[in-house]
């Protein structure tokens, strides 16, 4: 995968910059990261703002009952939206780390931080348990995983999303600790080396350390991956399959589970962009890495379609009647209303599908966008915005169905618009993600040192012929 | 003008690197010779400039044509013999998709094999060429010189200079 | 208007009497069925009585459900034949063109009701049998499927008969051999786009029902429940 | 990790050709058992042919049955070829070369041996011309578009060209070595294949941009193909069939039957012909943890159908569900299953001194293609046993004698084509080891040697 930008021919992308020095490492990400410049504090300070409006909306939320769990249709697109988009991104760290795909190092960090996020997603499900209708115990009977047990959904959701959280910040400290003991001995500011004395604890870099270090990284990222796809499987058949009478649909939560990813993929590159631009960190998220990742992406957007239509293909194709309401509440609208543009459903699925899949894909099957920095991150911006199509489709959606239990679906519930708490949730939400990022940042350095100077040893260039060779270690 | 062939066979990479450059030192450009190899080797290796490939064509007008004999087979057939199974409309479009997608995919692949031998300068079925040598096969390396009559002396010297094994052939080409 | 063909099966009136199976067999040709067809359950009937036990014992009743093939508008048979070979006419009947058909019994897994079959091996009659055979329809050979046609021979009489003389009568009087030999008229056959018609008339019946309504199959044979009260079979759902 | 060996150029030639230019015994003994085989696959489809379908155990309901299940089975395990060669050379993975071809080859074999099943399958085979082809111009008489098994063959069509291509073009240089090194009629037929090959950098340059552009037209063939064969299950109504899953389910189990698939041949290749320089238990190790990855997915997605299986409660389905699990044969079938295709062999592979002991890894690949072999039997058969209410004969599929020998047979057939194969064809191909030697280095850490590959970026070329 690696790279000819050092080499003379065809890179019009401008001459990259030279690889840095262990020195200059230091300098970049140790000193210049942490000096909390007024920009920084700005920062801080707007989407610490913001973030309170996340717990406003929700407290409001709560206060406007939870008898009737259609008003909660947009807390559930918001809260899954933001699930979503922010909990598969780590696995292009450990997806990569497992594949040992050379170029990843220096971004590994960057998607292991959005496992600070994991608390955040364990706080703001909690409302949305009460929200959410009965599943189990329900006349007619009602579709669920649960049988009959009277947890239902409750208890064990919770402690999947938990075990989630709590495997992911596992994840990050044992990937941090290395650099936590770097910023120790040689952070300038003196709150943040207390801070990284306090967690570093006596890591030294001794060779046993280093293996346990290394099997920490696999086993926990083995196990953040089950619970990742484990998590995807009980949000979607719990508060999206179940609550639609009718609606059997096992493809459903590797769907899920696939968007996510791809809609973490390209808030990643976009986060990788924003950093090359604002943290002057472009050295590290290189040409090299964006085209990597683009690549992925591609896979993620053809995977997005693949398992749409293996749903959609048997629905179409069999028709039988509560598999054709399905299509009409989440694909095409209820055929009562003769004009398609005229049905809120698939306008909705409009957007879904044509900013998760036809444009991303028409515009990232094409090398020359994939491999520049502008063409992913643009299309990284088109999938997000596909993405919250998408969640919008399936919770807003699913969410406004009153009819709880049946065989089928007997109508199409009417499109209601979100309220001002919703939107103060939302916004709130959302800023939380870089909030709790760039607070995690003045203690955890966001590129990774040890991955970054291990990357460094493993590429040599030397003469071949009579020309010069990249060469690229392949350990184990 | 006429140009000829000359071919100079070397046992190993550092000696036809050396052959190269004491080409290049005869004052031959990257233009004049050519590499032939038992394997593929790292761009560059001898100098030479790989061009530009019209490669990417050949899939898209497979893909293209694929797509259009697809739409005409599926819709032409359906609407040729219009009977309603399963109450499905006419011009079933996820049906014909199927078909669609795999006809694109197939005639990609066969344009850009074909593609690949064209580019190539393939097929020639009379054997590997007017100067080859079949040690090339056997892991050494030719450098193949194709250059007007007068300076073929040059040429086979400087070759001789790299330190190659041998160097063979001398034939017109047009 | 075209006419559209259908069926109503009166649940109430079905002795379970196998008439309609006898003579269904030597309408249509239909092979002898042996022991060895019986044993290897490839035995063929267009139409057949399934029986039900209902009840504990010593009250057990014995309940009656003739089934043939359905003649589904959207019938899930038809768009997996790769070849045509069977496909919805706009008399409303699933027709099946035995000469087309290669044997890839997808149309048999994909029918809800099981009323397609499957011919294993070349029928033989004995010798002096051949004769009996009606001549206007097909022996099926070996490897094609087959299933009820409605008498798709007599519909086809009776409409020329009815265009050349222009007499309705023909039409109106029409009946599948299963429904002629029914003795309870417990099957009655008509077309639907006759609004007069007896099965137009009990389509609209208080009793009536389909079969696996569920799949949405929209059939054009529609059942009558049973009328005795302790006891009514439930219309059965998928 | 090894010390890899050094090879020259001579050496991989005379160590892979061997095959191709002379006839050795071990060669004609490994030709013999699946001919036998093979020979008793003819009398029985000439059997079936003769007598019709009526000499194997299908019945009613059970209309499809061990034909359809074979078939299945062996479109899964062409998927190794395209999995491997594919996925690896985009990824540009050193240790694809030795096995990519044996791994498209045995594509292209196991697809041919499928497409025979569903035509002896057929009631009236020499009909089957009206199914495939829209040759009929003149009656105006076309196959029906909507039906999954017109896009079966246009699928596998595809995919099967698609391999033979890739195999093919893969294959020109390797003819040029023939071509050079061989006399009389081998020079001749060999150096007409070859095409004239000359190996100019253009022509290297091409063949690398091949190998990438071709893997990126087929992954998509290869998804869509056993995404389409499990639609023929998947768009009817049978309940236990009418399951979303089933595509990307079917697909991740083909990968996972066909790459054991490919470690059984790895073996059997090392041993046979002498390839002990070619193929290490680094190939093992990797092609184990490869495995791994691909049976806990698929995993995910068995548990995936098998829980929605009870999430509607829907009594045709719960009546399958009991079927598979409870009833005789099946209770045992559904637990050798499970043992054979994930609870034995994913264990082992874990021990990195299990993957590497190429034995074990033999077995216990057989392993999973038995239970990868019985997960088609369990997901097909006992579905179109309890399909609906109505079914009112509830029968239970016995297959024949013709039918199991015609499956016995299949498996002799892929061998004794990839063995008529290795006569006629280097089963590893030569330029790509060379390749290999040529571009491998070392990066001297401390006192360590990591081990090191030139690396280019040939897609950009491609593109």
């Amino acid at each position: 995968m690696a790279s000819n930008e050092h080499s003379a021919n065809g890179n019009s992308h401008g001459a990259p910059l030279p690889p840095a020095t262990p020195e200059e490492l230091n300098e970049d990400l140790i000193h210049e990261a942490r000096r909390v410049g007024p920009r920084m504090r700005t920062l801080l300070i707007i989407f610490g703002s913001l973030f309170t409006l996340a717990f406003v909306g929700a407290g409001m939320r709560l206060a406007s009952g939870t008898d009737d769990h259609t008003v909660w249709r947009y807390y559930a697109v918001c809260y899954f939206f933001v699930f979503s988009l922010t909990a598969g991104i780590p696995l292009a760290a450990i997806g990569l780390r497992m594949a040992r795909a050379q170029w990843r190092k220096p971004t590994s960090r960057l998607a292991e931080m959005f496992l600070i996020l994991g608390p955040m997603h364990v706080i703001f499900f909690i409302p949305l348990l009460a929200g959410a209708p009965p599943i189990t115990g329900t006349e007619p009977p009602h579709n669920t995983m649960w049988m009959d047990w009277q947890l239902g959904p409750w208890l064990p959701d919770i402690i999947m999303v938990s075990t989630l959280a709590i495997t992911g910040l596992g994840l990050l400290y044992a990937s941090a600790l290395p650099d936590l003991a770097a910023v120790r001995d040689h952070a300038a500011d003196g709150t943040t080396k207390s801070w990284a004395r306090r967690v570093a604890r006596g890591w030294s870099g001794t060779d046993r350390q280093w293996r346990m270090h290394k099997s920490a990284l696999g086993i926990l990222g083995a196990f953040y991956v089950a619970m990742y796809a484990m998590t995807h499987f009980s949000f979607s058949t719990d508060f999206a399959i179940s609550m639609v009478p009718g609606w059997k649909d096992p493809i459903f939560p590797a769907f899920h589970a696939v968007s996510g990813l791809q809609m973490g993929l390209g808030l990643f590159i976009v986060s990788m962009f924003l950093l090359r631009k604002v943290h002057g960190l472009g050295r590290y998220f290189e040409l090299e890495q964006f085209w990597g990742f683009s690549r992925l992406l591609l896979v993620l957007t053809l995977f997005w379609f693949y398992f749409w239509w293996s749903a959609f293909i048997l629905f179409w194709y069999g028709r039988l009647p509560h598999e054709q309401s399905i299509i009409a509440l989440l694909i095409f609208g209820d055929p009562a209303e003769s004009a398609l543009l005229a049905r809120p459903q698939f306008l909705m699925f409009a957007g879904a599908i044509g900013l998760s899949f036809i444009i991303p894909f028409l515009v990232i099957m094409w090398n020359p966008v994939r491999r520049s920095i502008v063409g992913p991150t643009i299309v990284g911006l088109v999938i997000i915005s596909g993405g919250l199509f998408d969640r919008l489709r399936i919770y807003s959606n699913t969410w406004s169905v009153e009819q709880v239990g049946g065989h089928a679906l007997e109508e199409v519930p009417a499109f209601a618009v979100p309220d001002i708490w919703d939107a103060a949730f939302f916004v709130g939400l959302l800023s939380g993600v870089p909030f709790l990022i760039l607070l995690a940042s003045r203690v955890i350095p966001i590129v990774s040192l040890w991955e970054t100077r291990e990357a460094l040893m493993m590429r040599v260039v030397r003469p071949f012929g009579i020309g010069n060779a990249h060469v690229v270690g392949k350990p184990d | 003008m006429a140009r000829q062939n000359v071919l100079g066979v070397y046992a190993d990479a550092d000696s036809a690197a050396a052959g190269a450059r004491s080409l290049r030192a005869a004052g031959f450009t990257g233009e004049d010779y050519e590499v032939l190899t038992g394997n593929p080797y790292p761009e560059g290796a001898f100098g030479d400039h790989p061009k530009r490939n019209k490669l990417f064509v050949f899939p898209i007008a497979g893909g293209l044509t694929g797509f259009s004999l697809a739409l005409l087979f599926t819709a032409g057939t359906q609407a040729a013999f219009p009977l309603v199974t399963g109450g499905k409309p006419i011009l079933a479009i996820p049906a014909m998709m199927i078909i669609m997608y795999e006809m694109s995919l197939l005639f990609a692949m066969i344009f850009t094999v074909m593609g690949v031998i064209f580019e190539s300068r393939l097929p020639r079925f009379s054997g590997a060429g007017p100067v080859y040598d079949p040690r090339i096969t056997l892991g050494y390396i030719g450098l193949l010189a194709t250059v007007e009559e007068e300076r073929i002396p040059a040429a086979r010297q400087a070759l001789q200079d790299g330190g190659a094994a041998d160097v063979v052939g001398e034939t017109t080409t047009a | 208007m075209a006419n559209k063909w259908g069926m109503a099966v009166d649940i109430d009136r079905c002795t379970g009497c196998q008439a309609c199976v006898i003579a269904c067999m030597s309408e249509n040709n239909i092979p002898i069925n042996l022991d060895e067809h019986f044993n290897n359950r490839r035995a063929i009937s267009w139409i057949r009585v399934d029986r039900y036990w209902e009840g504990e014992y010593p009250h057990v009743k014995a309940r009656f459900l003739p089934l043939l093939c359905q003649h589904c508008g959207n019938a899930p048979c038809e768009p997996v034949c790769p070849v045509y070979a069977t496909f919805h006419n706009d008399q409303g009947l699933n027709v099946q063109v035995y000469n087309r058909c290669v044997g890839t019994r997808y149309c048999a897994n994909n029918c809800p009701f099981h009323a397609r079959f499957f011919n294993y091996r070349r029928p033989v009659w004995p010798e002096t049998y051949n004769n009996y055979l009606n001549e206007d329809v097909t022996v099926r050979d070996r490897g094609v499927m087959e299933k009820c046609s409605f008498c798709v021979q007599r519909i086809n009489r009776a409409t020329r008969e009815a265009k050349r003389t222009g007499d309705e009568e023909f039409i109106n009087t029409l009946q599948p051999a299963c429904a002629q030999a029914c003795p309870t008229d417990a099957l009655v056959f008509g077309n639907l786009n006759n609004p007069n018609s007896q099965v137009s008339t009990l389509f609209h019946d208080d009793r009536e029902y389909t079969l696996q309504e569920s799949l949405g199959t929209e059939p054009n044979i529609r059942y009558l429940k049973k009328v005795d009260k302790e006891a009514a079979p439930e219309p059965v759902h998928a | 990790m090894r010390n890899r060996p050094v090879l020259t150029a001579p050496q991989i030639n005379d160590e892979l050709l061997w095959p191709v230019m002379t006839l050795e015994r071990r060669h004609v003994l490994a030709f013999i058992p699946p001919f036998l085989l093979v020979l008793a696959g003819v009398v029985a489809t000439t059997v079936l042919v003769w007598q019709g379908l009526w000499v194997t155990g299908l019945q009613r309901p059970a209309f499809w049955g061990f034909f359809i299940v074979n078939f299945v089975f062996w479109i899964g395990v062409s998927h190794a070829g395209t999995m491997i060669s594919s996925i690896l050379r985009l990824t540009q993975a050193e240790w694809k070369r030795p096995i990519t071809r044996a791994a498209e080859v045995m594509t292209v074999f196991s697809l041919v041996t499928a497409l025979m099943h569903p035509v002896i399958h057929a009631g009236r085979p020499w009909r089957i011309l009206y199914w495939l082809l829209p040759y009929d111009f003149f009656r105006g008489i076309w196959p029906d578009i909507r039906s999954p098994l017109v896009w079966d063959p246009v699928a596998i069509t595809t995919y099967l060209t698609g391999s033979i291509l890739f195999v093919f073009t893969a294959l020109i240089p390797d003819f040029a070595i023939i071509r050079d090194h061989a006399t009389g009629w081998r020079r001749k037929i060999y150096g007409w294949v070859a095409l004239g090959w000359r190996g100019t950098p253009r022509q290297w340059q091409l063949q690398g941009i091949f190998g990438i552009l071709m893997s990126a037209l087929i992954l998509p063939v290869f998804v869509s193909v056993h995404s389409i064969v499990s639609w023929d299950f998947a768009v009817s109504v049978v309940p236990a069939w009418h399951v979303t899953v089933y595509a990307p389910y079917f697909v991740i189990g083909a990968v996972h039957s066909g790459v054991s698939m490919v470690l059984t041949l790895m073996a059997l290749m090392r041993w046979i012909f002498r390839l002990e320089n070619y193929i290490w238990e680094d190939h093992f190790d990797a092609v184990g943890r490869l495995l791994i990855v691909i049976a806990t997915l698929w995993l995910f997605f068995f548990f995936l159908d098998f829980s929605f299986s009870f999430f509607t409660r829907e009594e045709q389905e719960l009546a399958v569900m009991e079927r598979r699990l409870f009833q005789w044969p099946f209770n045992v079938i559904t637990i050798i299953m499970v043992l054979t295709s994930y609870v034995i062999p994913i264990p082992l592979w874990m021990n990195r001194r299990v993957r590497r002991n190429i034995a074990l890894m033999f077995w216990t690949s057989i392993l999973v293609n038995i239970g990868m072999w019985l997960e088609r039997f369990f997901l097909i058969i006992p579905a179109i046993e309890r399909k609906q209410q109505l079914t009112f004969l509830w029968s239970n599929y016995v297959p024949s004698l013709v039918e199991s020998t015609i499956v016995l047979a299949s498996f002799g057939m892929v061998g004794m084509l990839l063995i008529l194969f290795a006569k006629f064809f280097p089963l590893v191909p030569a330029w790509e080891q060379k390749e290999g030697q040529t571009f491998r280095q070392t990066i001297q850490i401390g006192d360590a040697q990591v081990d090191a590959v030139i690396r280019e970026s040939e897609e950009e070329r491609a593109w």
